[in-house]
């Protein structure tokens, strides 16, 4: 947009005129942040330092709003014991012994995946892995986790084909297994789908050889290189931005440019090939990915980071479009692009490593020792800030207020609901929530995924948790699982997030890994909205105390807020994803049931807890009255339980309950080993109180409760002794259910569902809806 | 019966790694004087009776509704013989 | 091994060719040297991102330049999937792979049928034997014309079925072919993931490299 | 510098489940009067020099040997002023 012969607003022209008017409301900065920004440099800004202070000092990406929340989530040194990197780092690094280290982590594309959901779901995958990639890691893996509007909504239907497809296409060209992840419906995200995407990767730390990248730029005089796919106008302000005084030249006549980013993921794959043989060579000082806010907070990251500072020419940064200006330049977000800082004496192999894979490079400016981040363009300089400046932002203490609505919401009973209390009631509501999408089977979604590519997937989707082989000799290996529940966070954002927690954790030791780590992605409406700051806050530090319990740390996550239809935000859903180390995965346990004759066995307690459950959305679409008890200390000893037994060998299968109870994790455990089951519910829901145990009531307390911290696991044909020892030895509650085996699914007394029946039901609700 | 052609190309500012793609190979084979190429899409619709004006106003409808993707393409209509 | 830019399953057979118990050696796409290899594999992936056809690009890389005479003269190659569909652009292989008749990219383990057991790739199977191995491809319908498609079937150049049916729409279910000679041979399933049944359905498709490997193994006895 | 566009189609003997799928789509939109949809590609070339014989050659051989398979697709040419 810029021509040759407007003038470009440089640093000396914003000194001689103060006065000059600036955009900076249409760029989403208030009137004091503008105030401030003129105080750090002593004039107004350039308008390319606007640019750059509007995105660093966006929600997005300066967290300003949540930052001093998420102080809370600092691990104590107990925590941190195995952790390499951690909360301020691209990812946070574990080490998994072995030589070997882990960095995971999950982020939101939930915006961009409304407007465009293929393009925006496959460049949310492109972005988290370029995360894990500038750890120095090589990525082994992503999940996605995903919710959108009711499944039959006309919207849901553009939008979660596109979703799949756009995570299907990105993943499996970048030939990562896609091992798991969620997919949920409610009317909350029925105009704000979340699009949840993480990534692992794996990379050595042994003494001999570290691969552990950093994102800074030190040592005077050293390069500073972008190298990927070239700058365009993607997803460069949007109509706000192009609608100012400044951006625009001529009245209608500024270009449209395009709020849509365009992924290539085959750019993105031999990217991923041509760093990994960088870091091995050691041709990196420093390295930062391309996200949100492009080449301004890659700069600013790696100048802030550093010692001193970087002098960049934006006239180097190869081009796509050659009319951008230079705050389009550095608000572009081009998928497909890394910034390294490299030793002047080893350019030319970095160069030739770029060439090799084809990958376009420049050198596109300096460090300097001066400690100021300045940019020239044209001969003008356009940009001269203290780099931390633009990088630290504000910090917000918003107001927070309970929201209104809370006690009433919580005192809307599911008692009051209509019960089911035959054996054919039970019969029919448990096929209801079966053949529902929400507890239906996920394999549409699914079968577009790769989950096999690189050879090391041990369980994947539908399994709790996924599992990948990191060492092929020790059988080492990683588990990952996502969670959250907005119905439970919405009536207790504490327990919400205490809640997701546990479940994260306990798909995790279900395969037999022991958890070691948490990310976590935090989706919530407008903070300027007191109620969801309030939500916000006590997730944090239901997060933060149930790690602290757990005794994991929090290495790293992302926050979404804004997430709402009109004035309406979404339930505030928290999304914790947990990894595991599997010391063997030779010995994983899944969640099918693997031999007939095998005890059925229900770890933990069950009590009458149906406030926000599936029954109750599914059957009623009503939510009220409180979650479940989030009960950390049961899920910590029953993962140390079930990674005993399955070092052991005791268990033949295993499998948490969470979503629809028991009645829901005995179907899946029948469904997935292709054996049915025969068990019995004498005095179990045991918390209903008074009433034969028999009664119809108790059986639904039992069958469909969502008690946490439980599991339903069944044992290896003569080892029950065992394992009923070891049970009693950590004080955790194990009630013998009956055995596996049959053709149906079994609960003596009360129902009786053929395998086939089960299998229609289930498999039917996501084909009928989407083809 | 009448066949109108849609063509459905990507706006000239999106990205389009697929004509990036054909043209870096084509500079592998040797064709040095294209310097480049945009991949699009074409759909030869047959349209029940006369090419008159209401045909062409169901293809373009279909063409808005269903054969391009107004936030990332354009297209445009020819008439077939 | 060759490795095209955005191949993504030849760590995978590179695992299975050492299972099977020989050195898989890695080629690169822009070298024409093909190192002294016995037998070549054209692993699955997204080779150059598939974007104008699967395979398309690949075909024109310089190891295709060598390796397409070292097939025409006998070395046995074998493609997978996205190999499969590079063979068929180099025309060492007749008929092409299309977009899945659902038109989405589909990730499921099938019932394979040996159908032609006589290749340097099968021999250690029996004809009629069944097979589980995934698929997973986007553009894995396999098209010819109807005189291609009977003369396959004439010369027993199918060497693999589905046996419930495609799942992608390939014509007469085929899921794998072989050249005249039979030293080529393409597959749509993936059998480097089917080696062992910690990381796959089944060790169903370890004989694929197993049977390369034996061939070698006696012939320089 | 001259456009040249090359149009790719499956040949009309190779089943197009895309365009089947469009038309599937169309008819449950309600375009009842479209009886047939086929889907294929187009290519916009940029070619240094006028839109001369060389120019149309050349896009003629790059069609040939790289943007259609000819084992199942047709490829016409066309320039754009
Ligand atoms: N919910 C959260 N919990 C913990 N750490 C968080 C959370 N959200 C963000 N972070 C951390 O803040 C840092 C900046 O996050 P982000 O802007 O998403 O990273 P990037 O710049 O790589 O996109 C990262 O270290 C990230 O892990
Ligand atoms: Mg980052």
């Amino acid at each position: 947009m810029s021509d040759e012969d407007t003038v470009e607003d440089t640093v000396e022209v914003a000194a001689a005129t103060p006065e000059q008017a600036q955009p900076y409301a249409e760029l989403g900065l208030t009137e004091d942040e503008y105030a401030t920004i003129r105080g750090i440099l002593g004039r107004r800004p350039t308008a390319a330092e606007l640019a750059l202070y509007s995105v660093m000092w966006s929600e997005h990406c300066s967290y300003k709003s949540s930052k001093i929340h998420l102080r809370r989530l600092a691990p104590t040194p107990e925590q941190s014991e195995n952790l390499l990197a951690g909360i301020g780092a691209n990812a946070g690094v574990v080490d998994i012994g072995q030589g070997h280290a882990v960095t995971f982590k999950i982020e939101s594309h939930n915006h961009p995946s409304f407007v465009e959901p293929h393009q925006g779901a496959a460049t949310g995958v492109g972005g988290i892995v370029r995360d894990i990639l500038a750890m120095g890691a090589r990525p082994v893996a992503v999940m996605d986790a995903l919710r959108f509007g009711p499944a039959d909504a006309a919207d849901t239907a553009r939008v979660l084909p596109g979703v799949v497809s756009g995570i299907s296409f990105y993943g499996n060209c970048l030939g990562l297994p896609n091992i798991g992840g969620e997919l949920a419906f409610d009317p909350c995200y029925a105009g704000n789908p979340l699009v949840n995407a993480l990534c692992v990767g794996v990379l050595n730390h042994d003494g001999t050889r570290d691969d552990l990248q950093e994102a800074v730029a030190r040592g005077a005089g050293n390069k500073v290189m972008l190298f990927g796919s070239r700058t365009g106008p993607d997803g460069v302000g949007g109509a706000s931005v192009l609608a100012s005084a400044t951006f625009a030249d001529e009245e209608g006549k500024s270009a449209k440019r395009p709020s849509v980013q365009v992924g290539d993921p085959f750019m993105e794959k031999i990217l991923i090939e041509c760093c990994l043989e960088l870091f091995r060579a050691g041709l990196i000082e420093g390295i930062q990915d391309l996200g949100a806010a492009g080449v301004a907070c890659a700069t600013t990251e790696l100048a802030a980071g550093g010692d001193g500072g970087m002098r960049i020419t934006l006239d180097d940064v190869p081009l796509r479009d050659k009319t951008l200006n230079p705050a389009e330049i550095l608000m572009s977000e081009s998928q497909e692009r890394m910034m390294a800082v490299v030793r002047p004496g080893n350019l030319d192999g970095f160069l030739e490593v770029c060439k090799k894979w084809d990958i376009e490079a420049a050198v596109i400016g300096e460090v300097t020792g001066d400690g100021l981040l300045t940019m020239t363009w044209r001969g003008g300089t356009v940009v001269r800030i203290p780099p931390r400046t633009a990088a630290d932002g504000p910090v917000y203490d918003r107001p927070m207020a309970r929201p209104r609505d809370l006690d009433e919401l919580r005192a809307r009973d599911p008692d009051e609901l209509p019960r089911p209390r035959s054996g054919t009631e039970l019969r029919q509501t448990l096929l209801a929530l079966l053949g529902s999408p929400e507890l239906g089977d996920k394999a549409w979604v699914t079968r577009q995924y790769d989950s096999r590519v690189r050879g090391n997937t041990v369980l994947a989707a539908p399994e709790d948790g996924g599992l990948v082989r990191v060492d092929e000799e020790t059988g080492l290996g990683i588990a990952l699982a996502t969670d959250g529940n907005g119905r439970y966070a919405r009536l207790d954002p504490y327990a919400g997030a205490r809640l997701a927690l546990g479940e994260a954790y306990r798909n995790v030791a279900m395969t037999g890994a022991r958890p070691v780590a948490v990310t976590n992605c935090l989706n919530f409406g407008s903070p300027e909205d007191p109620e969801v700051m309030w939500q916000l806050a006590q997730a944090v530090r239901g997060l933060a105390d149930g790690c602290a319990e757990l005794g994991i740390p929090v290495t790293g996550g992302n926050v979404s807020l804004y997430n709402q239809t009109g004035g309406t935000p979404i339930h505030p859903t928290p999304v914790i994803g947990v990894l595991g180390v599997h010391p063997d995965v030779r010995k994983r346990v899944a969640a099918g049931f693997a031999a007939d004759g095998a005890r059925v066995v229900l770890l933990g307690t069950t009590r009458e807890e149906f406030g926000g459950s599936a029954w109750a959305h599914v059957r009623h679409r009503h939510l009220g009255g409180l979650p479940p008890t989030a009960d950390l200390d049961t899920e910590r000893i029953m993962a140390t339980v079930v990674a005993s037994a399955a070092s052991a060998g005791l268990l033949a299968s295993a499998h948490d309950l969470s979503d629809g109870g028991l009645a829901v994790a005995l179907a899946e455990s029948c469904l997935r080993g292709g054996r049915g089951c025969e068990i019995s519910l004498q005095d179990m829901g045991s918390s209903a109180g008074a009433g034969s145990a028999s009664s119809a009531g108790d059986a639904f307390t039992a069958l469909f409760s969502e008690s946490a911290a439980r599991a339903l696991v069944s044992v290896t044909p003569g080892r029950e002794d065992e394992f009923a020892a070891l049970c009693d030895s950590r004080g955790l509650p194990a009630r013998v259910l009956g055995t596996a085996g049959g053709s149906s699914l079994v609960v003596s007394g009360v129902f009786s569902i053929p395998l086939d029946e089960l299998r229609r039901t289930w498999e039917a609700p996501l084909p009928a809806l989407f083809g | 019966m009448s066949r109108v052609i849609v063509d459905v190309m990507l706006k000239p500012e999106i990205h389009d790694p697929q004509g990036d793609a054909v043209l870096s190979a084509s500079r592998r084979l040797g064709f040095g004087t294209i310097t480049s190429v945009r991949q699009g899409k074409i759909f030869e619709l047959e349209i029940d009776g006369p090419a008159d004006d209401a045909a062409l106003a169901a293809a373009r409808e279909l063409a808005a509704e269903l054969l391009a993707n107004p936030v990332i393409e354009e297209f445009t209509l020819r008439s077939a013989e | 091994m060759v490795t095209f830019p955005g191949s993504l399953d030849d760590t995978d057979a590179a695992r299975a060719v050492r299972y099977a118990g020989a050195e898989p050696v890695p080629l690169w796409h822009a070298d024409r040297d093909l190192r002294g290899i016995d037998a070549a594999i054209l692993p699955g992936g997204f080779s150059y991102g598939d974007y104008l056809r699967c395979g398309a690009i690949a075909r024109y890389s310089p190891v295709m330049s060598s390796l397409v005479p070292a097939a025409r003269k006998g070395l046995p190659v074998l493609g997978i999937c996205n190999g499969f569909q590079v063979l068929c652009e180099a025309h060492l292989l007749p008929g092409a792979l299309t977009r899945n008749a659902r038109l989405k990219f589909i990730h499921v383990d099938v019932r394979l049928t040996v159908a032609g057991a006589g290749t340097p790739w099968t021999r250690d199977y029996a004809t009629g034997q069944e097979l589980i191995i995934p698929v997973k491809n986007g553009e894995g319908a396999y098209v010819a014309d109807d005189a291609t498609l009977d003369a396959l079937e004439r010369d027993g150049a199918v060497i693999a079925r589905y046996a419930d049916g495609a799942p992608n729409g390939s014509a007469r279910d085929i899921a794998g072919i072989r050249n005249e000679a039979g030293n080529v041979v393409g597959l749509m399933p993936h059998p480097e993931h089917a080696i062992d049944p910690l990381t796959g359905p089944s060790a169903d498709g370890l004989g694929f490299f197993t049977s390369a490997v034996r061939e070698f193994a006696g012939a320089r006895v």
